[in-house]
């Protein structure tokens, strides 16, 4: 076992259970506080994968602005926190079910393809993939154009938030 | 790099099915928008693993979870917007008490 | 600047116009126009030098102006857009250009720039007037200014971006952008004053019919798309995709593919050239303000259509041996000649002056669709060239006219005079000399005043084409057709400025602003000069004094060049028998068609020639009347056309009753009846289980159906 | 290699080589000198906030016109050390209701997200945690937990001045880093990398401070937003909310807070001196002179770093003592209608202008020079608004009811 294991495995013990216990926790402001765990260790695992950028995009957007976006909601909706009832459906089993057997077919298909346990080339020396990553961005011969248009996407996001939240004027 | 892809892809193929799970079970709007989170978390997962052990010089599979980053912020701003909207309304953000427009 | 810059800033500056008018000037008028009168200049100054650096480049049409961007992924490939400029687009957009900015210029005048606000002028009607009180205590009624006049410059302005973004663009995916663009603006601009019902109905008919050549056009886009993976012209219309293209066939008709696509994107042209049978919504697009007649009938809108097919031609012509027309050329042709002949012959019988000018338009894309499906495609270019000046010269002359005559009701009061009905005006070649003059020159120019004028020369090539290449039936028809434009052009210039005025109106006519007159004059240089660049090097006496130069650039954008004709004198002869003919007739008809010819010495010695005017009415205008009235009107488009669509819903109505009664009523409603009955029931049954508005148990439900699927799928696949 | 020259790499090859003399393999050895070399940085921001302690103590005492502390060892030097035992032997509290684990979590947090920070500080040339091509972006990261923080705090105590105290810093907080960031952006875009070790090279020649004074403006702003300090500590406005978030913490939990706020505050001050005043370096080319090349010395660095971070904590401070509280909705508007659209503009003009002026003589002067125009405009701009708004004041002022004249 290489360092780099030992870190893969406690990231993702970490995840797995950081990510049950979001969608089981009955008190959704630990449930959020969970994602934010599972998040973290996400974000490791782009480290892990060499994509530093990625990773503190992951932090910033992820546990700076989206976890405590959900925060903020389950305050502003509170009088649910106090619902000491079970916060699962009826269903929850037959959902249980599903999503086993998604994690088994989705399993059961990728063991079959070829690539499943491909070993990642070193990244040659000298290459920035950052530098690479800033470039695709704003390249039109790469990705400008979805970059554009994710940027459209925000502020459409932006504004319908700001309409559809403010108080209806009566 | 010792470790082969299919950890990552097993370990994203777990988050998602987590994370349906939390769809489909979870009682709470906003925990349903937790659920989905997650999942988008796991296609992020993929993404960059796919970038790693792929064609590293070219850059899609980054380009792409940062997409996912953007579409993910929207996502949550206006579904939390849509919930704090509904709540105000109906006074509860139970997924499955939203049921008026059934016929 | 580099020119490839240049050509893709083009289209910039009226769109950016339309955004700031829209966005943030709306309320400013002043500031509107001179936005987009700048924005027009700009444009029309890159124009300019895109041009002037075309025409330095030797052999243009080997070495083109040529960019492209990748723009949308498409799996391992990329769909291009670019812009190109090659002698074809950077003759378009020479015309584009100038009359764009003259009708920008002549908007402002047009729409009573500087005039009070109305006394009860609403949004979507024209100003009615104002009143005003002079120094002296007295009261004039004056025109006011358009309530919307902001929003018409940025309507325009949209319709200019449309324009450059067609001829500049590369490929046909932006074309049709651009060509949509115009469709809507077109629409918006017909519906300008959309209080008028009849505006109204103009612009959703000019939308509707443009719409069914569109589709087809789209579906002949996507052919091309399917057949040869690209929509750029240069990778469609080069020789090796072209020769499998024509030897490729397809199951209609027995066309090729490359006949099939052409022809699927004539129809295109077909809508937007107002082509016959899709000609009926240009004469009521005349509802719209001047400008805007202008702009679609001249230099944009039908011009496209005209530009596309040419744009095509290569494709057009694939498999033409400079002899035998091809299936698709034939039609074409057909279509063209009688076109032209069929509009002409009701143009005769039209009194609003506009109308008029509306019908002419259709025959005159006539002539360049028949001169196209002939292959006479420098001829085409051509006249599409001369006829966007004189046109654009004309409808902006009429403008000037319903003017000074709108300025006449007003000041008159008397609002039941149509200040568009020619038997309304005459004698105001003294009112307003300037609009006289220059519609004048547009008249003969549309005509084909010999040697002198723009659609002289244009003509007769077209013609020669006709002649030299043996369609002797098109070239009939042609000069038929060409007879009647001369005839009523001086009807039309006769009635309107020559004579005496029949009404007070027309008495208190004015000369228009220097804004709407200087326009006319800029344009008037162009109907008359842009002729001599394109005088055939043959031709007696004149030829060769200037150069051909203008078959050389043009025909330098095909891959081998057209070769020169020989001369004849034939078709020459021919249009000046009946340039010259049509404008003598139409004199000795109308000069003296009035309602009171009190002055007896006038009428006495006028009587001789009188009675010439009855053999004339009796062997021209009658029939020309009957033919235009009964049979092109009422035969030819009232009862075959309508008849035929008429029978064809009649039929239609009568198999469908049968089926309702026989067919539908006991089976088909019986059976579906049950069906929908029982289903209500079952769903009545099942909604409480399955639609229970809960989301989650419907993703559950698809989620479970998904994996039921899939394990299906790997099991049976196993 | 000598120590003089770079003590960092040199004490951790010979740990490591003692650790592979112990016969350890070769990794073991590096991940155990990593380990050594995180405690070493955490121990170092941890002394350092000590000293802290007693220099706000002191620097607010002298703005008060008192003496502050001067009991324990010479200058009271030693009266952080008798505070620690204090906070320490004082009563551990949980209130009642309190989510505990999230109320114990985050006060470690709290302080675990400023010196997280420190790992991209660049001390010295030689003297640094981790040089990372995206520290900049690091430290926003960081900053998100300073953020968790606060909320978890806020809202585990159980306390509603807490929870609105926790409310107000988190929108602060959330609000003031857009700007924030977008300062950052201004030295990156110039230097052209997001490590702090190469911006702080790219100023050898000149500070950034005179390239966008406008930028460090914008910076020291938002900054001291995001610190939750006076002018824009509403979220612990004692006459309103009693203490913000952290109302219900005692002894050294409240200590970790204090501490964590202390040592943040001198984070930023260093970080000031890093983007804009050369941080370890900058002495304008001084340093290639050969009677000067002693400024080179990673020790000398390190003291110039920490000097000029001090100077930029004493700013701070300074701005903290001398100016009243801005209400809540004002310093949100100020945010979202005021800061932000500026730094975007600035660093839309900053980007241009880097382009543009790079090639020419003009670079420096033109910076400044556009920067200074800029804030004239602002200005300006800002001079005829409230003119407007006065006499809209003026036009729709009540008319004041005066007592009636018997």
């Amino acid at each position: 076992m290489t360092p780099d294991q030992v870190i893969f495995i406690l990231c993702a013990a970490v995840i797995v259970v950081t990510a049950i216990m979001v969608v089981t926790s009955p008190n959704l402001i630990h449930a959020a506080l969970w994602l934010i765990a599972t998040l973290f260790g996400v974000a490791i695992l782009y480290a892990l994968l060499q994509a530093g950028f990625l990773a503190l995009v992951q932090v910033v957007i992820y546990i700076g602005a989206i976890a405590i976006l959900f925060i903020f909601a389950v305050m502003l909706t509170r009088r649910e926190m106090r619902d000491k009832g079970p916060q699962l459906n009826k269903n929850w089993a037959l959902a249980a079910i599903l999503a086993v057997l998604t994690f088994g077919g989705l399993f059961y298909i990728l063991s079959g393809w070829s690539g499943f346990s491909g070993k990642a080339a070193e990244i040659p020396a000298g290459m920035d993939t950052l530098r690479n990553l800033g470039f695709a961005l704003v390249s039109p011969d790469a990705y400008l154009l979805p970059f554009e248009v994710a940027s459209i996407l925000l502020l459409a996001a932006l504004i319908g938030a700001i309409y559809i939240a403010s108080a209806s004027k009566k | 790099m010792s470790i082969p892809l299919s950890w990552y892809l097993i370990l994203s193929a777990a988050l998602f099915s987590i994370g349906l799970f939390g769809v489909l079970a979870r009682k709470n709007a906003v925990a349903i928008l937790l659920g989905i989170e997650l999942m988008l978390n796991a296609v992020n997962i993929n993404l960059v693993s796919f970038w790693r052990y792929g064609n590293i010089a070219s850059i899609s599979g980054q380009v792409f979870a940062i997409i996912v980053f953007a579409v993910a912020a929207a996502e949550v701003a206006v579904g939390l917007a849509l919930i704090i909207s509904v709540y105000r309304r109906r006074t509860t953000v139970i997924a499955n008490d939203l049921d008026l427009l059934k016929w | 600047m580099s020119t490839e810059t240049i050509i893709w800033l083009l289209p910039l500056p009226p769109l950016l116009a339309f955004f700031i008018i829209i966005l943030f000037t709306n309320k400013g008028k002043s500031l509107s126009h001179c936005i987009a009168v700048i924005a027009a200049a700009l444009s029309w100054l890159g124009s300019m030098v895109v041009f002037v650096r075309a025409l330095g480049v030797e052999h243009f049409g080997k070495e083109v102006f040529q960019s492209s961007i990748n723009w949308l992924p498409t799996g391992n490939t990329w769909l291009k857009i670019g812009v190109l400029i090659d002698p074809l687009s950077a003759i378009t957009i020479f015309f584009v250009a100038w009359t764009v900015l003259m009708i920008f210029v002549y908007s402002v005048g047009y729409h009573n720039y500087g005039q009070p606000k109305g006394d009860h002028d609403r949004k979507g009607l024209p100003p009615h007037g104002a009143t005003i009180i002079d120094e002296n205590g007295h009261s004039h009624t004056v025109p006011s200014i358009e309530p919307m006049y902001s929003r018409f410059f940025a309507f325009i302005g949209l319709f200019a971006f449309g324009m450059y973004t067609l001829v500049v663009s590369d490929n046909l995916l932006t074309m049709f952008v651009g060509w949509e663009i115009m469709g809507l603006c077109s629409y918006l601009l017909i519906g300008f004053w959309f209080g008028k019902p009849s505006a109204r109905n103009a612009a959703v008919k000019a939308f509707m019919t443009t719409r069914i050549g569109d589709v087809f056009m789209l579906l002949g886009i996507a052919f091309v798309y399917y057949a040869t993976k690209s929509l750029s012209f240069r990778d469609i219309l080069n020789e090796h995709t072209l020769s499998v293209l024509s030897s490729t066939t397809t199951p209609i008709l027995g066309l090729s593919a490359a006949g099939l696509i052409s022809l699927l994107l004539f129809i295109g042209t077909i809508g937007k050239s107002a082509q016959f049978p899709l000609h009926v919504w240009l004469p009521d697009a005349m509802e719209g303000p001047t400008p805007v007649s202008a702009m679609i009938h001249a230099a944009t809108m039908v011009s496209a259509g005209v530009y596309t097919v040419i744009r095509m031609f290569p494709l057009i012509s694939a498999g033409f041996d400079g002899y035998h027309l091809t299936t698709t050329m034939s039609i074409i042709a057909f279509i063209g000649a009688f076109t032209a002949l069929f509009a002409a012959t009701i143009a005769v019988a039209q009194n609003d002056i506009k109308r008029v000018l509306a019908y002419s338009t259709i025959s005159q894309l006539g002539f360049m669709i028949a001169a196209l499906g002939m292959g006479a495609y420098v001829a085409a270019v051509f006249h599409l060239v001369t006829h966007a000046f004189f046109k654009a010269l004309l409808f902006l002359g009429s403008g000037s006219v319903i003017h000074g005559m709108e300025h006449g009701v007003l000041h008159t009061g008397d609002h039941s005079v149509d200040p568009q009905d020619m038997f309304n005006m005459g004698g105001l070649r003294k009112k307003m000399p300037i609009t006289f003059w220059t519609f004048l020159i547009g008249g003969f120019a549309l005509s084909g005043f010999p040697v002198l004028t723009a659609g002289f020369w244009s003509k007769d090539e077209i013609l020669a084409d006709a002649f030299g290449n043996g369609h002797f039936v098109i070239f009939l028809t042609l000069a038929i057709a060409a007879f009647l434009t001369a005839f009523y052009t001086m009807r039309q210039i006769t009635l309107t400025f020559l004579g005496t005025p029949r009404t007070k109106s027309a008495e208190h006519a004015h000369e228009t602003p220097w804004t709407m007159t200087l326009p006319l004059v800029i344009l008037s240089v162009f109907a008359i000069g842009f002729g001599w660049v394109g005088i055939p090097d043959k031709f007696p006496l004149l030829g060769g004094i200037l150069p051909n130069w203008f078959h050389e650039f043009v025909g330098g954008t095909l891959a081998e060049a057209p070769e020169v004709l020989p001369f004849n004198f034939m078709p020459l002869l021919t249009s000046l028998v009946v340039a010259l003919g049509g404008l003598l007739v139409g004199w000795f008809v109308y000069r003296n068609v009035r309602s009171a010819a009190e002055d007896k010495l006038q009428f006495k010695l006028l009587k001789n020639k009188y009675y010439f005017d009855e053999i004339y009415d009796l062997l021209f205008v009658k029939p020309a009347y009957w033919f235009a009235e009964t049979f092109a009107y009422k035969f030819l488009d009232q009862t075959i056309i309508d008849g035929f669509i008429n029978r064809i819903g009649g039929v239609a109505q009568s198999i469908g009753t049968g089926f309702r009664r026989y067919f539908d009523a006991p089976v088909v409603n019986g059976f579906g009846d049950f069906l929908g009955e029982s289903t209500k029931r079952i769903g009545r049954k099942m909604a409480p289980i399955i639609q229970r508005g809960r989301i989650q148990y419907y993703m559950v439900t698809s989620l479970t159906v998904a994996i039921i699927v899939v394990v299906l799928y790997f099991f049976f696949k196993a | 290699m000598t120590f003089w020259n770079d003590p960092i790499n040199l004490i951790s090859e010979w740990l490591r080589g003692i650790f592979m003399g112990w016969g350890m393999a070769a990794n073991l050895a590096m991940v155990i000198t990593n380990i050594i070399g995180i405690f070493v940085i955490i121990l170092f921001a941890m002394a350092i906030a000590i000293f802290l302690v007693w220099v706000e103590r002191k620097v607010v005492a002298r703005f008060q016109d008192r003496l502050g502390p001067n009991r324990i060892g010479p200058f009271g030097l030693f009266q952080p050390f008798a505070d620690i035992v204090k906070l320490i032997i004082k009563e551990d509290i949980t209130p009642e209701g309190a989510d505990k684990l999230i109320f114990n979590m985050a006060p470690v947090i709290s302080l675990a997200s400023v010196i997280l920070i420190w790992a991209v500080v660049p001390l010295a040339s030689q003297i640094y945690g981790v040089d990372i091509n995206v520290a900049v972006l690091y430290l926003v990261a960081a900053g998100a937990f300073g953020t968790l923080s606060v909320i978890m705090a806020g809202w585990s105590s159980n306390n509603k001045y807490a929870l609105i105290g926790a409310f107000r810093m988190v929108a602060t907080m959330i609000s003031y880093e857009i700007p924030m960031v977008v300062a950052l952006l201004i030295p990156t875009i110039i230097a052209g990398t997001m490590s702090l070790k190469e911006i702080s090279n790219a100023q050898n020649g000149i500070w950034f401070a005179f390239l966008s004074p406008l930028g460090l403006l914008l910076f020291v702003i938002s900054a001291i937003a995001e610190l939750g300090r006076s002018p824009f500590d509403l979220n612990e406005a004692e006459s309103e909310i009693v203490a913000g978030f952290h109302i219900e913490y005692t002894g050294m939990k409240f200590g970790l807070f204090y501490a964590g706020e202390l040592l943040h505050a001198f984070t930023f001050g260093g970080f000031m001196a890093v983007f804009f005043f050369g941080g370890y370096g900058g002495f304008f080319g001084l340093e290639k002179l050969a009677a000067f090349s002693w400024l080179s010395n990673p020790f000398i660095q390190m003291v110039v770093f920490l000097i000029k971070a001090l100077i930029g904590y004493w700013v701070i401070m300074w701005i903290k003592y001398s100016m009243p509280r801005i209400r809540i909705d004002h310093m949100l508007a100020f945010n979202w209608k005021f800061l932000t659209p500026l730094a975007f503009v600035l660093l839309m003009m900053t980007a241009l202008l880097d382009k543009l002026l790079a090639p020419t003589n003009f670079y420096v002067s033109g910076m400044f020079i556009s920067n200074l125009l800029f804030a004239w405009i602002v200005i300006e701009i800002l001079r005829s608004r409230s003119k407007q708004e006065r006499a809209h004041d003026i036009e729709h002022a009540e008319p004041v009811e005066l007592a009636a004249h018997h």
